[in-house]
């Protein structure tokens, strides 16, 4: 493929067809594509959309169909060919190398950076500097990427996509990790650049693909049900085209419990992986019967709380009262005993044991206590019902409870992650990013089990960066800063927009 | 004092060498993510190849120094092939690495073995690659002869140290190789074939373990057995787990487990009244309690060590 | 074709490629040295089953390798590489070596049983070093069980040297490094007169359930197991990684040590060199082959004790060379592991069924037109 | 179950390969001596690298095929002699070595090599320039403490203030630890070097790397004298088994069994050892000479006693 310095006027897929063992992931799906043109691509968990993106880009191969650039057929063996012919991707999970720095990621696919087989860094940073000044795309070159906050890795992907000379963009759920801030910078950059480049992009947020796409596209079941131009639908048309029922969220009817304080936070102080003070001089209080919302940008504490909470970290200062018991620095085991649930941000490789079934998941924090063992050996009988009425009750989609769960897609795992906690009848719930990057269905669901929750008078610590989700669930919101709580709200009075500032460090008073 | 200290180093420097290069041979095709645990395998044949051909270009009645060049050629070569062959195995068929390391392993050191005691018949020498002392620099009083006084295997080896440095670090393959070692999923996603860079850390890292065995067949010992490499290859494993996946770190442990192991000889001679035994542990338990006892909070080993890579598998 | 016939002729095909593959392998080496080929591997796969005495003979061989791989499928499900098998096992010799030589008054039924412990907690021990230093301090156990491997072998010369040797030996001897004989009584029966085959079996058969039952169906099991797959998730499920990984390789070396006490009560009847001879790497082999699993860690290492019976008697039967044993077991292992790989990944049929299926289409096009 | 045969049939069993240029070699050319000169009537045949639990099925391999005569050249296969003796009283195993008569039907063999030993430390405290020799010992035990331990009263004899150094590799095939120590012996100073097993072939190898200076070897093995590197090598001995072989024929001549039931020991006296020296190293002068001479002599009378238990180092 030479390097086709003419524009891509079109880019169509016709037929594609791809299966892996066991699944149809696309189903004969055909679509098109014009210059500067925004297409978004919506569909649930597990649709096909990925999968799709993939083929383009050269990293699978279609079974049947075929791609078109400006009507000719092309066929991309590897990325390469597709970077060649001028289309770059941003995976949905960030395929940066963390222990490189941001340089040498992108002098990775970068034929110009290497000359007689000595990397030329230079000529990368140069390249770097014009897309940034371009797009207005700022990153730090040298930094490690492992030191970089979700938003900046994303940032950097998508430098790397343009240094790669990208006219044709592809971007894989690029906001399911951002905050809001993020997320509408990110809008208005797509924006701009579609005066430069055609972009697809994928997203469950309906309020995202409304403001920025020209067309969409939904995908169900590996199949293209819907194409249309995006002005003439509704985000609420949209949702039903994807599930074919219509999704609302649930909200929180804030009938007070008046319960007790169950988690006291007292004077938190605890370092971060990079070892500066992320949790600093934290209070907070939680009562039985309330959904107390932290809103924060992520990298602010969110996830240092939640670990030193759960025993995960080490408190280097405070207390934490849990039923009016110092819990600080108790063993995970200890703490889980003492009935805290706890639903991780990491839900790959923290919330799951990703090579176990459902089944023995599902007896994560249980494997000793009665309930799944009786001196110490397993009760295998009650487990396979147990999990069995799980999958039902949370509706896990699963061949069956034998399953291994890193199988699933992130929806059905943080199901059964949250089976696991709810089942456990935990006098606490800490939920962290609960719902982020499923679809509206899973996220409705979620929702509502945490709901009931609250409402059988369980306190709940529930950190998220959306506001949305914040709003409708939470009965107080506490709003993080820089390991402090800058202030905390009456769910029913709040405004977005003083979250929003508070979220950003500015203070009213 | 000083003595005492020239005598180990003197020796311990060459003693180090076939360590050294089977290190960092194996540091290469770690660091792309594969866990070779056949390099005794590997040394084996590039000692057996490494030998075979000065000894019957000599029989043959060739002299001329360049039955050596050929001879490492050879070496060279044979552990680059079986690298090759072992990349197949846990490359393209995706075996565990772990178990076919030993299949290769026992595959080498038997091949060895077998066209050795076919060919030759039993044991043999050759002459051997003579010390060749750099001009002015070896005359400098004892430093000349601990550095400058060896075979031009030794100097090769110890160069190696700053030239893979600065390959894993500063030249494009060594970008790559890292890259391969962490996230191959990101490597392909930029269109470079992961298969393609571990086959060639394979091949680079056989043929120094390759060049190691020889330097033992035709330097250090000049003759060849089956035996000959005794479980050196499975030390220099671990010493890539010693030196952090870092040549500098590598060569400090290498020269640590020699000058040991020199020094446990000495201790020995030196008719000092405990078992011998303990002095024969000395090194091996050395470099574990200098392991225990350093900093290892740098962390910079390959993440996806061991484990294949599959585009389509995402598991 | 259908699915399942594509899979059929599939495996078929691969397994077909593969025994060539091994066969051409071997088949250069020994064409190299001008010894037949298909006899060699004819005798190192039938020949041990013909006669009935050779067959327990293989038994004897299976009997190490169970509890070894046993071990080692423990300490591989928690997380660890052990290779330190060889060092633990020559650790369980002395342990057993010591009780049956230095309490020779004792009855059978104490003097065996106490033996076995002896052997299993000196295992044990040695496997807590590399453990230790793992879980606590960071040590790889690569490194640390490579260099206890050294210095297990010279422990064990210096007290068969020592404390342990023989005292014939150094009065009618020439002192060569090797204990007492042990007193009858601590000699594990033999089942089958005639044969070597010792009650060695039962205890390794009978451990191969207990720990398929402590892995899956205990919650210590589960613990260990999780600690491995994931340690992430483990520590946030509340348990205890560290410990459990330590006590995993305690594990580990105890069934190495009960292997060597097994080996040396059952077999040698006293303590010399050569007992261990690289069962704790072909253990490795057989519990990584068998799938870390005991149901398939028996027949695993049945399958290893017939190459390394039928392999030694190539030298006698086809007069290669002994050295070509290891060149044909390290083919063997290579080629198994591989066809093992390509069968069970789906994905590798699937991309070979579409080909298949693809060049099918094109046939029957091109026959149409 | 086996009808009488109409030849002698042996089978012999090793630890370590029979192109070893030690230990395995010196037997197995024995016999093979023997049978090349009765090929007619004795077969021969080996196994090579037995392990102990090897050694009990290939020796009922033999047994089944028919062999008569099982040698199992090693002490770690104490054992399985034991067990087979006792198990196939009409088969006669060779073992050794041990001076212990295991049954009826085994010939143990006992080499003396403190003998050899003890000629090759005349050579070596009487030919020393820096008054430094160096043993390179493998395993503190067996054969080789024995050798050792002969070699060291040797020195003693003629030259009690040399400077012994005694080091161990802890490995008899270790060829690569055994150069280093020679190596660092040379590097001491120390100018005469000996050892025993097969690991002694890197230390010549050691040795010979310092052609212009006067450093040699005295090994265990005199093939190593048709080395290239022989040249380096003073003085070497090598066991004589022939005579077990020998008695094999013989009595298979006259109609019977080989006897059994008794210890063969291997002394230079009878002539279990043959010992050489080099015949053109300069350092072995005529006086060198005949003080081995003289000492072979009263060990051929009987004067000399070696007690080589009473040394520790
Ligand atoms: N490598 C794979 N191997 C097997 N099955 C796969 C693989 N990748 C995807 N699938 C299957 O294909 C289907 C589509 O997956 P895909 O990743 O395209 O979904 P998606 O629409 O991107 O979902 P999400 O919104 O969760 O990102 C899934 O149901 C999954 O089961
Ligand atoms: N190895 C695999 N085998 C089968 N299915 C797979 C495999 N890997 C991924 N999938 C499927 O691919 C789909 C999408 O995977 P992806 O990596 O996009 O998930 P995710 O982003 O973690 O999840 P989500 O988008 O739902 O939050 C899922 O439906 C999952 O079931
Ligand atoms: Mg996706
Ligand atoms: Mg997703």
């Amino acid at each position: 493929m030479e390097r086709s310095e003419g524009r891509i006027h079109s880019l169509r897929v016709e037929g594609i067809t791809k299966r892996f063992p066991g699944v149809l992931a696309c189903d004969d799906i055909s679509m098109a594509i014009g210059e500067h043109e925004i297409l978004a691509l919506v569909g649930e968990n597990g649709a096909g959309k990925t999968t799709l993106m993939n083929i383009l880009m050269g990293l699978y191969q279609p079974d049947e169909g075929s791609i078109l650039i400006n009507n000719e057929p092309v066929h991309f063996k590897s990325p390469r060919d597709a970077f060649e012919a001028g289309i770059g991707m941003v995976h949905q999970r960030y395929m940066l190398i963390p222990n490189l720095t941001v340089v040498e990621n992108i002098a990775l696919g970068m034929k110009e950076a290497h000359k007689k087989g000595v990397m030329k860094l230079g000529e990368v940073r140069r390249k770097m500097q014009e897309v940034s000044d371009n797009y207005g795309l700022h990153v730090d070159p040298e930094a490690y990427v492992w030191q970089l906050s979700v938003g900046e890795q994303q940032r950097v992907e998508l430098v790397k996509t343009l240094c790669y000379g990208a006219r044709f963009l592809i971007l894989d759920e690029p906001t399911s990790a951002l905050t809001p801030q993020e997320t509408d910078e990110l809008l208005v950059l797509l924006k701009n650049m579609s005066k430069q480049l055609s972009i697809i992009f994928i997203s469950h947020k309906l309020q995202e693909v409304k403001t920025l796409s020209h067309k969409v596209s939904v995908l169900r079941h590996g199949r293209m049900t819907f194409s249309g131009d995006t002005e003439k639908y509704t985000p609420a048309e949209l949702a039903s085209f994807m599930t074919g029922t219509k999704v609302e969220l649930p909200v929180n009817e804030r009938i007070d419990m008046k319960g007790e304080a169950v988690l006291e936070l007292k004077n938190l102080k605890a370092r971060s992986d990079r070892g500066f003070f992320a949790l600093d001089d934290l209070n907070l209080t939680v009562r039985a019967g309330e959904i107390v919302g932290l809103a924060g940008v992520s990298g602010n504490g969110q996830k240092e709380l939640a670990e030193v909470i759960n025993g995960i970290r080490r408190l280097e200062g405070g207390e934490i009262r849990f039923f009016g018991e110092n819990i600080a620095n108790l063993t995970p085991g200890k703490v889980i005993e003492k009935g805290m649930g706890y639903i991780p941000e990491d839900r790959n490789t923290e919330g799951i044991v990703p090579s176990f079934s459902i089944r023995e998941n599902i007896i994560l924090k249980d494997n000793t206590t009665g309930k799944y063992s009786k001196k110490r050996f397993l009760k295998l009988g009650t487990i396979a019902e147990v999990s069995d009425r799980l999958k039902e009750q949370f509706d896990i989609r699963c061949p069956n409870t034998t399953t291994a769960a890193g199988s699933l897609s992130g929806g059905n795992i943080q199901k059964v992650i949250l089976a696991r906690e709810i089942d456990r009848s935990p006098r606490f719930l800490v939920a962290v990013y609960p719902t982020r990057g499923l679809d509206m269905g899973a996220a409705e669901f979620i929702h509502q089990q945490l709901l009931e929750l609250r409402n059988k008078g369980i306190g709940i610590l529930l950190v998220s960066e959306e506001l949305e989700e914040i709003m409708n669930l939470s009965d107080r919101i506490g709003i993080i800063y820089k390991g402090k709580i800058m202030d905390v709200l009456d769910g029913n009075t709040a405004e977005i927009k003083t979250l929003g500032l508070l979220m950003a460090g500015v203070k009213n008073d | 004092m000083i003595d005492f200290l020239y005598s180990i180093l003197v020796l311990g420097i060459p003693f180090s060498v076939s360590l050294l290069l089977a290190s960092l041979g194996e540091m290469y095709n770690q660091r792309a993510g594969i866990f070779n645990l056949g390099c005794e395998g590997v040394m084996s044949m590039g000692a057996f190849v490494g030998f075979v051909i000065p000894y019957f270009l000599i029989r043959a009645g060739v002299e001329s120094g360049i039955i050596y060049v050929l001879g490492i050629a050879g070496s060279l070569a044979a552990g680059a092939l079986l690298g090759l062959f072992f990349g197949v195995v846990v490359i393209t068929f995706k075996a565990p690495q772990g178990i076919a390391g030993i299949g290769l392993q026992m595959f080498g050191v038997g091949v060895a073995g077998t066209l050795f005691r076919h060919f030759i018949g039993g044991i043999a020498s050759v002459p051997g690659i003579k010390p060749m002392p750099v001009p002015l620099l070896s005359k400098i009083p004892l430093v000349g002869n601990i550095f400058f006084n060896h075979s031009l295997i030794v100097y090769l080896a110890l160069i190696l140290v700053p030239v893979s440095a600065w390959v894993m670090n500063r030249s494009s393959w060594g970008l790559r190789v890292r890259a391969c070692g962490t996230a191959p999923r990101a490597v392909d996603s930029v269109g470079i074939s992961v298969d393609r860079v571990r086959y060639q850390s394979l091949a680079v890292g056989g043929a120094l373990a390759g060049l190691a065995g020889a330097y033992l067949s035709l330097c250090q010992v000049k003759m060849f057995a089956d035996t000959l490499i005794s479980g050196r290859g499975f030390i220099a494993v671990a010493l890539v787990y010693f030196g952090r996946w870092n040549p500098w770190g590598i060569l400090w442990g290498a020269l640590l487990f020699s000058v040991t192991q020199v020094l446990q000889l000495k201790i020995q001679t030196m008719g000092i009244n405990v078992p011998y035994e303990f002095a024969v542990m000395l090194p091996y338990v050395l470099v574990i309690i200098v392991l225990t006892f350093s900093n290892k909070n740098f962390q910079l080993g390959p993440s996806s060590l061991g484990k294949a890579f599959d585009r389509e598998n995402r598991l | 074709m259908t699915k399942q016939q594509f899979s059929l002729v599939y495996k078929t095909t691969v397994l077909l490629i593969a025994i060539a593959a091994a066969a051409l392998l071997g088949a250069m080496v020994l064409w190299a040295i001008g010894a037949p080929v298909l006899k060699t591997f004819l005798v190192i796969f039938l020949e041990p089953l013909k006669s009935f005495y050779i067959t327990t003979e293989v038994l004897i061989r299976l009997i190490p390798l169970v509890l070894i791989a046993l071990g080692i499928a423990v300490a591989f499900r928690s997380g660890i590489l052990n290779i330190g098998a060889e060092g633990q096992m020559l650790m369980g010799i002395l342990g057993a070596t010591i009780v049956a030589t230095q309490m020779p008054g004792l009855p059978r039924f104490a003097i065996i049983p106490l033996s076995m412990i002896a052997g299993v907690i000196f295992g044990g021990a040695y496997g807590f070093i590399p453990g230790f230093l793992k879980a606590k301090l960071g040590v790889s156990e690569l490194l640390s069980t490579v260099m206890l491997n050294y210095i297990a072998a010279q422990t064990y010369i210096l007290c068969l040297r020592g404390p342990l040797i023989d005292p014939a030996e150094l009065v009618t001897g020439s002192g060569t490094p090797q204990s007492i004989r042990f007193p009858r009584q601590a000699w594990l029966t033999r089942m089958v007169p005639g044969t070597r085959l010792h009650t060695g079996i039962i205890i390794a058969l009978v451990l191969a359930v207990v720990i398929y039952f402590f892995l899956w169906r205990t919650s210590w099991g589960y613990k260990m197991r999780a600690a491995g797959a994931e340690a992430k998730a483990a520590r946030y499920g509340g348990i205890n990684v560290s410990a459990w990984l330590i006590i995993a390789m305690v594990i580990s070396g105890a069934f190495a040590g009960l292997a060597g006490a097994v080996e040396v009560l059952g077999l040698h009847r006293r303590a010399i060199e050569g007992i261990s001879m690289g069962y704790g790497f072909t253990g490795i082999v057989v519990a990584l082959f068998g799938g870390l699993h005991p149901a398939g860690i028996v027949p695993s290492a049945f399958l290893f004790g017939l190459i390394l019976v039928g392999g030694d008697m190539t030298q006698r039967m086809v007069g290669v060379p002994v050295n070509m044993v290891q060149v044909l077991q390290g083919i063997i292992i290579l080629t198994i592991v591989s066809v093992k790989m390509v069968i069970n990944n789906p994905y590798i049929m699937e991309r070979a069924e579409r080909r298949f299926n693809k060049s099918e289409h094109k046939k029957s096009e091109e026959a149409q037109a | 179950q086996e009808e009488s045969s109409d030849q002698v049939k042996v089978a012999m069993i090793f630890p370590s390969t029979v192109d070893d240029k030690g230990w395995s070699q010196a037997m197995y050319e024995s016999g093979k001596r023997v049978a090349d000169a009765n090929t007619d009537i004795m077969v021969l045949e080996k196994s090579e690298n037995m392990q102990p639990v090897d050694a009990g099925s290939a020796a009922r391999q033999y047994i089944a095929q028919g062999f008569q005569y099982l040698v199992f050249h090693g002490t770690q296969y104490n054992n399985t002699v034991v067990e087979l003796a006792e198990e196939f009283p009409q088969v006669v195993f060779v073992f050794g070595t041990s001076a212990e008569v295991l049954a009826e039907n085994v010939i143990s063999y006992q080499p003396a090599t403190e003998q050899p030993g003890y000629l090759s430390g005349i050579i070596a405290g009487l030919t020393t320039q820096t008054n430094k020799i160096g043993i390179v010992g493998p395993v503190d035990g067996g054969d080789a403490a024995q050798y050792n331990r002969g070699f060291w009263l040797g020195i003693k004899s003629v030259n009690p203030t040399a400077e012994i150094g005694v080091a161990h590799t802890g490995s008899y095939g270790d060829y690569v630890k055994a150069g280093e120590l020679a190596q660092t012996f040379i590097n001491d100073g120390y100018d005469i070097l000996a050892g025993s097993a097969q690991q002694g072939l890197g230390a010549l190898q050691a040795v010979a790397q310092f052609p212009d200076k006067d450093v040699y070897w005295m090994g265990t093995s005199e093939m190593q004298f048709d080395m290239p590197e022989g040249y380096k090598l003073m003085a070497a001995c090598s066991y004589w088994y022939d005579p077990i072989f020998q008695q094999m024929v013989d009595s298979f001549k006259a109609g019977e069994m080989m006897e059994a039931g008794e210890v063969f020991w291997l002394t230079i006296p009878n002539g279990g050892f043959t010992f050489s020296m080099s015949e053109s190293n300069p350092l072995l002068t005529a006086e060198v000479r005949d003080a081995v001479e003289a000492a072979r002599v009263e060990l051929e009378a009987g004067n000399l006693d070696i007690d080589w238990q009473s040394v520790s180092y």
